[in-house]
């Protein structure tokens, strides 16, 4: 077994409508930020899978991210191969 | 009594509001844990409001994947009334019970506030005690409430009669075409983002709520009379 | 350096304080460290005094902790120790996390206001945030279920962008948490003054009801008794200035990874509540103390303490966040959404069930002793001893300074004869366009657009929420899990604060803070229970700042005993400054009252025309501190209105009483913008106007915008009206019949000799009276927010 | 003038609380998803930006996340270059 690190990025899907991204558009003008436009603004997920091959990891990451951390009605997802390095230590307290 | 279940999740804030609601329309609420897979029984659930699972990473999609929630979803494919509100209703969308989804505020607030609504249906589960299709206020309070579809799948709600509720005038989260709830195409599931809970008594100030709580009473008391429905949620428990 | 919560002390050497150790005591290192942890010189004799040796520096962290102003109260206790706390009902007061008082029928409520300034300077959001969450648990630590938030938020400049950022930040933090644990927050205020800049105060108030046998206490009785700390796990939250131990220890700048603002998770909250409240319900802890400033330190401490008892913690019990913590970090971090109960042994698997039922991670961290001390051991080796009550109830006072500003602006005496002396431009004013414009001002205007922001009523129970006047939610109408009765009782709430008052005259703020809060809850019906206050204030070190918080408790205890009101609890936020100056003193009052029957409840709209409107009081001079002067641009020099405590009670018992017989059809109090404002109001909420007249003691401006305090507005079905005003000459109060409810315009016709000749001075246009159609009115309120 | 598009990944600072992370992996459960762990939740953003050449864009950019998209008391940010293609068909009217 070895941990493998990912990152899912889940972004509104195109036509789908983004008031996030409008807002920061909105706010350019008074960073006095020029040429910015397309703005979307989505979510990113890192995570870490203990799997025996990067194969099987992905998988875990893609169910995930199709079942859990997208909703394909108004989202898509990639799923985006991470140094294992950049896990951090430990996250999770929760029980149950 | 007609025995109507209120899911429990963690982060469920209006379940209580719900039972007590549904006790003043003369119906007996059983809560339901969101661990177990078994419905007690009952002719038909609530999804409460609140912030299930904390809603953190999407509203209502934690929730989905509970054990009551696949029970509930077995239970509504046999034809069991299911109702849910604000955050159950977003609970239901992500399950995919009813059609749509609800995305953020189109405000990017979250919104507190008496809206008005209207059913386009009284031959509903949840609106046959309405006296007229003229509007009801009902409070919202929510930050993902805009409802959305594409535009063949709302033209295809509209032909069939699934949207439940629109907004009348202030159309407060931005929702297409002014939805504020819809039902499944069998029509025994639905979802609305107001509250009709806490519309519930004159000395909170409204008791419009109360048409859609007796509603859902009525539709369950006859499906509790009904056999298959018994059978149904038999086979849920 | 500063900590990241309500401690402010500046860790450096306080200015004159020699940076050189203090002469006879050798520059070890723990001499260094004392005052980077915010401690003085002295402040570390009076610790070595209480060992009777040195502390190692695990000891010296917890006393940096606790002996901070924040856990300490080492500036504020004397003054403290002045209110009264003793009234009819009072089962809990001040010590304990919230006051409690029956309100009858085996029931009491918990309430509490506590000040969460500094964080959301730094990080707006999350501060208010976890400012809503940490006073929640100090209600339901009590045993209460947390029924209603109030939030009083004050800040700077209101058209300035760093302001904007502040509300937005600080109001989506309320309502992200409030609403997500689903508390309403029902009411609050939001003001806007230059001296808070740089220095906003986010004030929140909670309230919470509980059956009164299920009352907790916040203690640690019985040695043998396991401790438990169960909800979120420990990180590095709100570290801040101590991390200075770490890079003792730290080759690498570990500083940097101690981050100091702490995040909130309603969602562990929300979990935090239900298992809390189930562990009291199955009477399964002996005490129940939430974990908040200086952590597990304080938690343990002042449970040990109020039990007489010590504690024994093992500190590898405590379970993480993250690896690698310190001994030091675990016993000071403020990592939220953590409670400790102490258990008894065999009721541990039960405990432990209920946490695990919640998803609540739940550890035995320590065990009850008799030695008094809290003692932190790990693997056997102990790490720190130290009495419990050094920490807590022994920790130091100081007897600080007061000096009174050198020149200072006298309130005129009550019941001094009016005078036109006010410099205002009020003779020739046109008060409808004065009206208008006060209407449509930052302090006066609708709060909507903050307040939609909150789910005001969830739980459903909210009779009156934010927006108008006091806050009212109901207690046994059946909801909420407590059983229905008839008729149904409310609880009526409201904070005040008038620093504007307070920054000229601080014993007069504070006294007017009161009796507006009190009159708030009076005019609805509801008896007043008691009072909770969170004093704002600046450096405690600078004899003025004393001399301004040792005044306004003074003003503060006087109109509570004035008014038989019992003080059950409060909070003390000191060193508010910003680089241009300290805040304006501000001393923020929450009162509870309790109303017998939710269908009397009387509110400020008008309710029918022809209604007649009766102004109860007189106003008195003085328009220094009030939203008028404030528009105007103006100082005055005449000061600011006086209080006839002693009237001010008599009103309020007089309008409880009418009420409750049945007399009145609506109340609303004169407070900001005056009489016009409150008139204004109460047509806005209605949608009907009215056509009065009012006799003009000498001064339109102070009759009209005046905000001398003992008035108030009632109007009554026509019928009534006569015994209504012979009540009043009963109680020896000052009546007048200004007019009736009607129409769809506000007319204020100004009568007298004070009123005439206005208009014919100037030979011009301008108006002897108010007359504006409603709609303006409220247009003008609706978009006044900038 | 050229289009850039870029993306820019927000995150949480490691030891900062992060309540979405342990939520999500509070539900792995329910999924019956295993060995995942060390779940951090951000945000991504993306965006265009018009410029004379990349170095200048990208200098945008970083302006951008530091004042608007991150938090720099509670997140880290990362500025990634996209293809140009990437950018969506339509999102919305550009500003500035
Ligand atoms: N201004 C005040 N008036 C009366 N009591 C006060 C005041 N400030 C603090 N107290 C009381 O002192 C005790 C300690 O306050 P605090 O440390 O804020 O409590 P906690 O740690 O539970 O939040 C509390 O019981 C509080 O009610
Ligand atoms: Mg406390």
């Amino acid at each position: 077994m070895s941990a493998y690190r990912f990152a899912v990025n889940v972004l509104p899907k195109p036509g789908i409508l983004d008031p996030q991204g409008r807002a920061v558009e909105g706010s350019l003008g008074h960073l006095r930020i020029e040429g910015v436009g397309g703005v979307r603004v989505g979510r990113r997920v890192e995570l870490t899978v203990e799997a025996g091959d990067e194969a099987s990891a992905r998988a875990s990451v893609e169910r995930l991210a199709a079942e859990l951390l997208a909703n394909p009605l108004i989202e898509s997802f990639a799923v985006e191969a991470l140094d294992a390095e950049a896990a951090p230590a430990t996250t999770g307290d929760r029980v149950g | 009594m007609t025995r109507i279940g209120v899911v429990v999740f963690p982060g469920s804030n209006c379940d209580r509001d719900t039972v007590r609601g549904i006790e003043l329309a003369g119906g007996e609420a059983v809560p339901l844990w969101h661990e177990q897979a078994s419905l007690d029984g009952v002719a038909a659930v609530v999804l409460p409001g609140g912030f299930a699972y904390g809603d953190y990473l999407r509203a209502g999609v934690i929730a989905r994947f509970s054990p009551v929630m696949r029970s509930v979803a077995e239970f509504a494919a046999h034809g069991g009334l299911v109702l849910g509100i604000c955050n159950g209703f977003q609970v239901l969308a992500e399950a995919g019970l009813v059609p749509g989804a609800l995305l953020r505020n189109r405000g990017l607030r979250f919104l507190g506030r008496d809206v008005r609504i209207a059913p386009e249906r009284l031959d509903t589960p949840f609106t046959s005690r309405l006296a007229d299709r003229g509007p009801l206020r009902l409070p919202i309070a929510h930050g993902e409430g805009c409802y959305y579809a594409d535009d063949a799948t709302l033209d295809a709600l509209e032909r069939d009669g699934q949207v439940l509720f629109r907004y009348i005038g202030d159309n407060p989260n931005g929702s297409v075409r002014a939805i504020a709830g819809v039902i499944n195409a069998a029509g025994n599931v639905g979802g609305l983002m107001p509250h009709p809970e806490r519309a519930a008594e004159a000395a909170l100030g409204s008791v419009d709520g109360m048409g859609i709580l007796r509603s859902l009473v009525d539709a369950a008391a006859s499906a509790a009379r009904t056999p298959t429905a018994r059978v149904v949620v038999g086979s849920a428990a | 350096m500063t900590m990241l919560d309500e401690r402010r002390e500046p860790a450096e050497p306080a200015a004159g304080r020699p940076a050189e150790p203090a002469a006879g005591r050798p520059a070890e290192p723990t001499e260094r460290l004392h005052r980077a942890l915010g401690l003085t010189d002295e402040e570390l004799d009076a610790i070595v005094e209480r060992l009777g040796r040195e502390p190692n520096d695990l000891e010296l962290a917890m006393f940096g902790v606790m002996w901070s102003e924040h856990c300490s109260y080492k500036s504020s206790r004397p003054l403290l120790r002045t209110l009264p706390t003793r009234g009819e009902g009072v089962v809990a007061g001040p010590g304990e996390n919230a006051g409690v008082v029956s309100i009858g029928d085996g029931l009491a409520v918990a309430f509490k206001i506590e000040s969460h300034n500094h964080p959301s300077a730094v990080e707006p959001y999350q501060g208010a945030a976890t400012g809503v969450g940490g006073i929640l648990r100090d209600i339901f630590a009590m045993g209460a279920r947390p029924v209603a938030v109030l939030d009083a938020l004050r800040f700077g400049d209101p058209t300035d962008a760093r302001t904007r950022h502040l509300v937005d930040g600080i109001v989506r933090g309320v309502g992200g948490y409030g609403n997500c644990v689903g508390v309403p927050t029902v009411g609050g205020e939001l003001v806007f003054e230059p001296s808070y800049q740089g220095n906003p105060l986010v004030n929140v108030m909670a309230i919470g009801l509980l059956e009164e046998g299920r009352l907790t206490r916040a203690a640690a009785p019985g040695p043998g008794n396991l401790v438990v700390l169960f909800g979120s796990a420990t990180g590095r939250d709100g570290i801040g200035g101590a991390s200075v131990l770490a890079s003792a220890t730290f080759a690498d700048g570990g500083a940097s990874k101690r981050p100091s603002v702490q995040v909130g998770d309603p969602f562990a909250e929300k979990l935090l509540i239900e298992a809390s409240l189930e562990l009291i319900e199955g009477s399964l802890v002996e005490g129940l103390q939430d974990l908040g400033a200086a952590g597990i330190t304080c938690g343990v401490s002042e449970m040990a303490d109020r039990a007489g008892t010590g504690v024994r913690l093992e500190l590898d019990a405590v379970p993480r966040r993250e690896p690698g913590l310190e001994p030091f970090e675990v016993m000071i971090s403020e990592s939220q959404e953590r409670m400790l109960a102490v258990v008894r042994p065999e009721r541990l698997p039960d405990v432990e069930a209920i946490c695990r039922r919640w998803g609540l991670p739940c550890a035995v961290i320590g065990l009850v002793t008799e030695d008094g001390d809290v003692t932190v051991v790990r693997g056997g080796e102990e790490l720190a001893r130290v009495p419990a009550r050094a920490l807590t109830s022994d920790a130091i006072v100081h007897d600080r300074l007061a000096a009174p500003p050198a020149r200072r602006r006298q309130a005129p005496a009550p019941g001094a004869p009016l005078d036109s002396s006010d410099h205002l431009p009020e003779r020739g004013m046109d008060p409808g366009a004065v009206l208008l414009a006060l209407l449509g001002s930052p302090n006066l205007a609708s709060r909507r657009a903050v307040f939609e922001q909150y789910d005001s009523t969830v739980q459903a129970n909210t009779a009156a929420g934010p927006g108008r006047g006091a806050a009212v939610i109901r207690v046994d109408g059946g909801g909420a899990g407590i059983a229905p009765r008839t008729p149904a009782r409310a609880l009526v709430a409201a904070t005040d604060a008038n620093a504007s008052v307070a920054a000229l005259d601080p014993w007069l703020g504070a006294a007017m803070s009161v009796a507006e809060a009190s009159r708030n809850v009076s005019i609805t019906g509801a008896r007043p229970l008691g009072v909770t206050n969170c004093l704002n204030f600046g450096d405690p070190t600078d004899p003025e700042a004393f001399w301004q918080l040792r005044e306004a408790v003074r003003g503060l205890g006087e109109a509570c005993r004035a008014l038989g009101l019992p003080v059950t609890g409060g909070n003390v936020s000191l060193y508010n400054a910003s680089p241009a100056g300290r805040i304006a003193p501000t001393p923020e009052i929450g009162v509870v009252g309790l109303l017998d029957d939710i269908e009397r409840l009387v509110g400020p709209a008008f309710d029918r025309a022809g209604d007649v409107v009766i102004l109860v009081g007189r106003p008195t001079s003085g328009l220094a501190g009030s939203e008028y002067a404030a528009l105007a641009g103006l100082a005055p020099e005449d000061g600011a209105p006086g209080i006839d405590l002693e009237l001010e009670a008599r009103l309020q018992a007089f309008v409880r009483d009418a009420i409750g017989d049945g007399l009145v059809t609506a109340a609303q109090d004169v407070s900001g913008g005056g009489l016009g404002v409150a008139l204004a109001e109460m047509a806005i909420w209605s949608g009907l106007g009215a056509e009065l007249r009012l006799p003009i003691s000498s001064s339109p401006a102070a009759d009209l915008f005046g905000e001398s305090p003992s008035r108030i507005v009632v109007t009554s079905r026509p019928e009534r009206a006569e015994a209504l005003l012979a009540r009043a000459v009963e109680r020896q109060l000052p009546a007048t019949a200004l007019g009736l409810v009607g129409g769809d315009r506000l007319v204020v016709e100004l009568a007298g000799a004070g009123a005439t000749g206005a208009a014919e001075e100037r030979g011009s246009r301008v108006a002897d009276s108010v007359d504006v159609a409603v709609a303006d009115l409220e247009h003008a309120w609706q978009d006044g927010l900038p």
